[in-house]
């Protein structure tokens, strides 16, 4: 059996991770897509972990539907993404800089 | 118990190193291969934490579907890679600087809140004989029922917008229109003409010739 | 009685919105329904002051507007004796306008808006005047600083009128802060908003204190006083918020006597005697109140001595005037602030619409550079603003030699800290006043006539509607003072209405040792200073300048009145303005990437190149200072 | 579980508003292009009769069905009312634009029909599953729409850095929520309330939980530091979702605050309070003072919407001690006005006229006269002149922090109000002072006009009578 705790800090790991992920890339918005990704990782992670320490479902549940709501959430992105490739030719983060001030 | 502990810190070594690549590499596919990694990963974790059925939807969901996603649309725009890592670096220290405050401090507090009383569950993981797959399914059509009518409408919504985004309307590109194909009326389609018998020895039994339409 | 009471800002309001209708109309038909209305609310004011002498006063609600949470919303009057003053002298001058303004404004295109507006003032004037709580008084408060502001931008297609109206309304939202913040300490701390009951209890707020600042704790009567003299200080035009005053002669000339110098711009000055015992529970305020009000009466007195316009002169010398009245609040001679209030509106009515007689003579023309000689044009318009001048610097027997000089001489027996300040001050004010005032009467009216010669061809005298009305103001400039000083300072006229604490009675002290050198000294300064200006301006024309040139910076300080408009134009509104515009680049484009990333990576070098290359707008920085947002909250709650 | 009548007639609005969308997915199928405005019709007609609904089904007490997923209150029902009245509205003023910018499809109206849906969701959300459901509901057909504006570029770029920006917040938010759930064991709001005024700030995973959970809150708020997405995606999206944005959906963003902070981290008001204090005072500083810079009407009603939620903030620091009266009454109100003020904006704006910087509004008085006193009722609501509706609000704002012995917050909000003023008369200045340049065209059609004057003089009305409103506001959050 491992600790609540471990699972907790490779959690904090993980999210860190993604939003790093996100200041950090200066380069293509699906980049940004996937820090993303990690941050619900983190997220089902904690979910999972006190769902096994709390002898409760409701933790998997929430996973569940976070796992729903990210594949949507992907293809909306997506095509938001596509969308603005076929304005702007390049979906360089560098190039969303439009709208400012 | 060992055991159990070596792969746990297997698992989430491969993980974070992982996850570092996602947010590093240089070529967006690799990022996107590294991401299928750390959830492979992610799911060990889960199964070591007895959510047999969510490790493999995450398995099947993400790394089957999202992530194909991902690499399909990577492939269908064209990206320029050499701009990719410009000022990558000028920002890691200080990132990285306040990424290890944010995990110490947050590890901190976590390790101390994990550490505290139990507090009681529902208990309905411990003490059935029914696997996790059928305990979720049983709760998702009873409790939650009202979530996952939502959560039905949440996917009609990428439907939706999929769809409405990027369907385009070309004029040199035949496509069917599923509108104007229900709205149609035999009418449209079929034009009934008398035609006067022409007395031809080779027309026995003349009748009406239709005019087929076009498809939008 | 009570259906009497509300008839009285009620035929004023149906005159406003009578005329209101008549917008529309080319024809000039509004003051048909403006004038009737006003005058009824005057003929009942007097009705009024009859019955409150015979001891009847009213205190309650008339209409209940709705209650919410404990806060009852009342429409509720309170009818006493310094009530049924100021709405008579309100209605009185706001008629004497009214009559004026159908020959001043004959002709212009504006008449019935005109009309509309100075009914609908003389509404909220009487509607603020008249309540019995802090919520009616704001009501009021801001209905006349509306019309006001409306009034100033009434030719809006000046440039200048605009930006004076946008002024004054800017100027005045400082004050309102104040005011509001001041009814907020009040309704924390005593739950209600009814005079009474607050004035009751004024003891209690007094021993409660507010922190205002964290770890500061400070008595909430003080706070409350204080904060809403500052809404005062808007209204009423004191040091510093006078700004917007001198600029609101943008607006036509009646105005600027009805609105900017007779009754609104009193009501600051209202306020602090209504409130006269929430003001007795703090000496620090009465102490603020006095030193603000004798610095106003000192140095806008001075800057009057430079004006080339002859109503910016007029302003000025109302915002030292209402000095005056703040002073005699700040040392508890409520009763003779009052009385000078009265009888300022009377005689500097009279000044602003002798003026604008004149001004309408000579086309139009406000420099005094460009009058002169005009008394043997106009009589009428000679004489009475005669009048006035002497009443302004206080000459025997006119009315403000009574109603000023007990305001300086209470202010030589007061002990309130600053009294001595006070005291010099008003005294040497008296000197400026007259020197300022009669240096318009000679420019104006006498020596050689310097404007063109067309302008000179058809100099005469207004019509009887516009001379009428200052025959009629002049009679209380000339006579008010010597028959009303005595009941209405001395007798004890006020009564329960005003109050004061036990030992700062300057007035009653006054009253038993009325006398001494000291009471002749402000009408010798006076005397002199009228001396003075006939000497520089009749005799020795070429002196002035010569003085200006060798006085220097005096003069230029006083020219570029103190600074008082560069220091709210250059740096109020140009610090917000910078401080915009710096957070808004500064902030995105030089902060986050220049500062804090390059600074920490130690690449100064590489700054500048990245610099030009960086707009704003980008992802990363947005996420960056979420980013900040979560390090901060987090670190703070794992250290607390 | 049971679906009895009682628990299927507390959802009823919510399901009429998910059915009629799907009902008009099948039948927008069966229109010709030229036939749009019976599906435009529907779905405005499916939002009134869904806001009825909510009025008419409000609870006598709150109770949770369904299993504890759906709370049913009055809070609830009042804040729907608002919702559904919002977006319709919202609806009504973009006929014309949609049109205009060829959005005016059957896609669009489901995708609003959709996000009604999810701002009801959160508004009546009884565990975090529910709400956080409810949000992506929202948030998902938001970042839709604003795209939908398909070949513009600031329409895309807007949509890109609301989702990526967004569903960071998201992610914040639900890593705030799963320690919220580690911490108490339990997803309902209630269990989680209970087991907070239990453990209070002693338990670490609580306080670190309610610190992401309120961040999440506050990216959606849009309060500083958490606010950079919105003058970018306020400027970008089309004009008719840019109403959504500012009025209803953050109406919604509201709605969840009240559930998840008040209703389920209530007892850790004394944690919250400061962040929300904190975020006040510089949500006021960088709105209003950058909000001067601005020249582009939507930029700078969106930097203005930035300081209103500073306003906001310092009603709910104060509310613990004073009350959730105060708040309540100045989202409700900060709805009607950012609507109005939008809708105006999104109303002419158009390609051959733009209205699109403060310069373009110069000379409006002498061409669209009424308008034009409308938008200076709005921008005098804005700024909190008296007697407007928003003098109202921020009087009660302030009132609540002096009363929660928050008086440096009150002062230092006056102080910022002021600073406010002068933005707001920036454009009455151009209306009525400035002369006119060129001439807008034509206001909306004749329903939007009529809308938007009730919006605009509504927001004058509950100035000078607040009754009504306030009494709302206090029967909306009696039950707290």
């Amino acid at each position: 059996m491992i600790s609540l705790g471990h699972y907790l800090v490779l959690g904090a790991i993980l999210f860190a991770i993604g939003v790093m992920g996100i200041f950090l890339n200066r380069k293509n918005v699906i980049t940004l897509l996937m820090a993303i990704e990690l941050i619900l990782l983190a997220v089902n992670l904690n979910f999972v972990a006190f769902s096994q320490h709390l002898d409760s479902l409701a933790g998997q549940v929430f996973v569940f539907f976070i796992l729903t709501v990210a594949a949507a959430e992907a293809a909306v992105g997506l095509a938001i993404l596509v969308l603005f490739f076929r304005n702007r030719r390049s979906i360089d983060v560098d190039d969303i800089n439009y709208l400012k001030g | 118990m060992a055991v159990t502990q070596a792969i746990f810190y297997l698992f989430a070594t491969v993980l974070v190193v992982a996850a570092l690549m996602v947010i590093t590499a240089r070529n967006p596919v690799h990022s996107v291969l590294f991401l299928v990694l750390s959830f492979v990963n992610g799911a060990g974790l889960f199964l070591l934490a007895g959510a047999e059925f969510l490790a493999f939807t995450l398995i099947l969901v993400y790394v089957g579907a999202v992530m194909v996603l991902f690499l399909f649309v990577l492939m269908m725009l064209d990206i320029n890679l050499q701009r990719m890592r410009e000022g990558f670096l000028n920002y890691l220290p200080l990132g990285a600087v306040i990424a290890f405050v944010l995990v110490v401090e947050m590890g901190a507090m976590l390790a101390a809140g994990g550490s505290g009383a139990v507090v009681g569950g529902d208990g309905a993981l411990g003490g059935t004989e029914a696997g996790n797959t059928t305990l979720l399914g049983r709760v998702l059509y009873d409790t939650y029922l009202l979530p996952f009518e939502v959560a039905a409408l949440v996917l009609l919504v990428a439907l939706v917008a999929a769809i409405a985004l990027t369907l385009r309307h070309r004029p040199d590109v035949k496509k069917q229109d599923p509108g104007q194909q229900v709205r149609v009326r035999r009418e449209d389609r079929v034009r009934l003409v008398d035609m006067p018998t022409e007395g031809a020895p080779y027309a026995p039994d003349t009748g009406a010739t239709g005019s087929k339409g076009g498809e939008g | 009685m009570e259906t009497l009471y509300l008839l009285i800002p009620l035929a004023s309001l149906v005159g406003a919105l009578g005329a209101g209708t008549t917008v529309a109309s080319v024809r000039e038909i509004g003051h048909r329904w403006a004038i009737p209305g006003v005058a009824v609310s005057f003929l009942l004011s007097l009705v009024v002051l009859a019955d409150v002498l015979a001891g009847h006063t009213f205190n309650g609600a008339v209409y209940t507007w709705g209650a919410i949470g404990g806060l009852e919303l009342e429409v509720g009057l309170l009818i006493d004796r310094l009530t049924a003053v100021m709405m008579a002298v309100v209605t009185f001058v706001s008629l004497a306008v009214h009559v004026y303004t159908i020959g001043y404004m004959h002709g212009d295109p504006g008449y019935n808006r005109f009309f509309a507006y100075i009914a609908g003032f003389t509404f909220f004037m009487l509607m603020l005047v008249m309540a019995n709580n802090f919520l009616v008084l704001f009501f009021g408060w801001e209905g006349v600083g509306l019309v006001s502001y409306l009034l100033i931008g009434f030719w809006y297609t000046r440039e200048s009128a605009i930006a004076a109206s946008l002024k004054a309304f800017l100027v005045n939202r400082l004050g309102d802060i104040g005011f509001v913040l001041g009814l907020g300490a009040i309704y924390a701390t005593l739950g209600t908003l009814a005079y009474e009951p607050v004035f009751a209890r004024a003891g209690e707020l007094a021993s409660s204190t507010i922190a205002v600042l964290p770890g500061m704790p400070w008595s909430v009567a003080s706070f409350a006083a204080i904060a809403l003299f500052v809404g005062a200080m808007a209204k009423s035009a004191q040091i510093p918020l006078h700004v917007w005053l001198p600029d609101s002669m943008e607006g036509p000339t009646p105005i600027s006597a009805l609105i900017h110098a007779a009754t609104m711009v009193t009501a600051g000055v209202f306020m602090l005697a209504r409130l006269s015992p929430l003001y007795e529970q703090s000496l620090a305020a009465l102490s603020l109140v006095l030193v603000v009000g004798a610095l106003t009466a000192l140095a806008l007195g001075l800057v009057a001595l430079v004006q080339h316009d002859i109503k910016r002169v007029i302003a000025y010398s109302t915002i030292s005037q209402l000095g005056y009245m703040v002073v005699a609040m700040g040392i508890s001679a409520y009763a003779a602030g009052i009385f000078h209030l009265m009888t300022h509106a009377f005689f500097k009515a009279l000044l602003f619409l002798a003026a604008g007689s004149a001004i309408h003579a000579v086309a139009d023309e406000q420099d005094m550079r460009r009058m002169g000689g005009l008394a043997r044009h106009m009589p009428v318009t000679h004489w009475t603003f005669l009048i006035g001048a002497l009443a302004l610097c206080g000459i025997w027997p006119f009315a403000g030699y009574y109603s000023k000089d007990t305001i300086i001489e209470a202010a030589a027996l007061s002990a309130i800290p600053g009294a001595g300040f006070a005291y010099w001050a008003t005294l040497i004010g008296v000197g400026i006043t007259a020197v300022y005032t009669f240096r318009m009467y000679f420019l104006t009216f006498h020596g050689p006539e310097r404007m063109d010669a067309e302008t000179r061809a058809h100099l005469h005298e207004s019509a009887r509607v516009i001379t009428w009305p200052l025959v009629v103001l002049a009679v209380p400039s000339l006579l008010a003072g010597f028959f009303l000083l005595e009941p209405v300072v001395f007798g004890g006229y006020f009564g329960s209405s005003l109050f004061v604490a036990e030992g700062r009675d300057v007035l009653g002290e006054l009253a038993h040792h009325h006398g001494g050198w000291g009471q002749y000294l402000p009408l010798a300064l006076a005397l002199a200073g009228v001396g003075l200006a006939y000497y520089l301006y009749m005799v020795r024309r070429d002196l002035p300048a010569r003085l200006a040139a060798a006085s220097g910076p005096a003069y230029s300080a006083l020219v570029a009145k103190l600074g008082f408009d560069r220091l709210f134009e250059g740096w109020l509104a140009g610090a917000g303005r910078g401080l915009g515009r710096a957070l808004w680049r500064g902030g995105d484009e030089h902060l986050i990437d220049g500062l804090a990333v390059n600074g920490t990576a130690g690449r100064v070098a590489a700054a500048a190149a990245r610099l030009r290359g960086i707009q704003s707008g980008y992802v990363y920085h947005y996420a960056f200072s979420m980013l900040i947002g979560v390090f901060a909250l987090v670190s703070w709650f794992f250290l607390a | 579980m049971t679906f009895g009548t009682p628990e299927m007639l507390a959802v009823l609005p919510e399901l009429v508003v998910m059915g009629m969308a799907l009902g008009l997915l099948v039948l927008d199928l069966y229109l010709r292009p030229d036939q749009r405005g019976i599906t435009f019709a529907l779905a405005v007609a499916t939002l009134a009769v869904a806001a009825v609904l909510a009025a008419v089904l409000v609870p006598g007490e709150a109770r949770t069905l369904l299993n504890g997923q759906f709370l049913h209150d009055r809070l609830g029902a009042v804040l729907k009312v608002f919702l559904l009245g919002g977006t319709a509205l919202a609806l009504i003023y973009g006929r014309r634009p949609l049109q205009r910018l060829a959005m005016y499809r059957g896609e669009l109206f489901i995708l609003m029909l959709l996000a009604s849906a999810g701002m009801m969701l959160m508004a009546s959300a009884g565990t975090l599953l529910m709400a956080y459901l409810g949000l992506e509901l929202m948030s998902l057909s938001l970042y839709t729409m604003i795209a939908m504006d398909r070949d513009s570029i600031p329409a895309t770029e807007g949509a890109v850095k609301y989702f990526l920006l967004g569903s960071l917040a998201s992610g914040i938010l639900l890593y705030g929520l799963s320690l919220v759930f580690g911490a108490s064991g339990s997803l309902a709001l209630d269990e989680i309330a209970a087991h907070a005024a239990r453990a209070g700030v002693s338990d670490p995973l609580l306080v670190l939980g309610g610190v992401f959970v309120a961040i999440g809150l506050a990216f959606k708020l849009g309060a500083v530091p958490f606010h950079m997405w919105i003058p970018d995606v306020y400027h970008g999206s089309p004009s008719p979702v840019t109403v959504v944005l500012a009025s209803t959906s953050k109406l919604a963003a509201f709605a969840l605050l009240m559930r998840l902070l008040v209703g389920g981290l209530g007892p850790m008001a004394e944690q919250w309070q400061v962040i929300a204090g904190a975020l006040a005072v510089l949500s006021l500083v960088v709105g209003n003072v950058v909000a001067i810079a601005q020249t582009a009407i939507k930029r700078m009603l969106a930097y203005s919407a930035i300081a209103h939620v500073g306003f906001l903030l310092i009603g709910l620091a104060s509310a613990p001690t004073s009350g959730y009266m105060a708040p309540v009454l100045y989202m409700l109100l900060y709805t009607l006005m950012g609507a109005a003020a939008f809708g105006i904006v999104s109303m002419l704006d158009r390609d051959e006229a733009p209205a699109r910087t403060i310069d373009d509004f110069a000379g409006l008085s002498r061409t669209h006269p009424w308008t034009a006193f409308l938008m200076l009722i709005l921008m005098f609501a804005l700024a909190g002149v008296p007697p407007t509706g928003g003098f109202m609000a921020k009087l009660y704002v302030f009132q609540a922090a002096v009363e929660a012995d928050l008086v440096w917050l009150a002062v230092f909000g006056v102080l910022m109000a002021v600073i406010g003023a002068f933005y707001y008369l920036r454009v009455v200045k151009a209306m009525y002072f400035d002369p006119p340049e060129r001439t807008l065209g034509p206001v909306g059609d004749r329903v939007a006009q009529g809308a938007v004057s009730v919006n605009a003089l509504a927001v004058l009305g509950l100035g000078i009578l607040p009754g009504p409103l306030v009494e709302l506001s206090l029967f909306a959050v009696a039950g707290i």
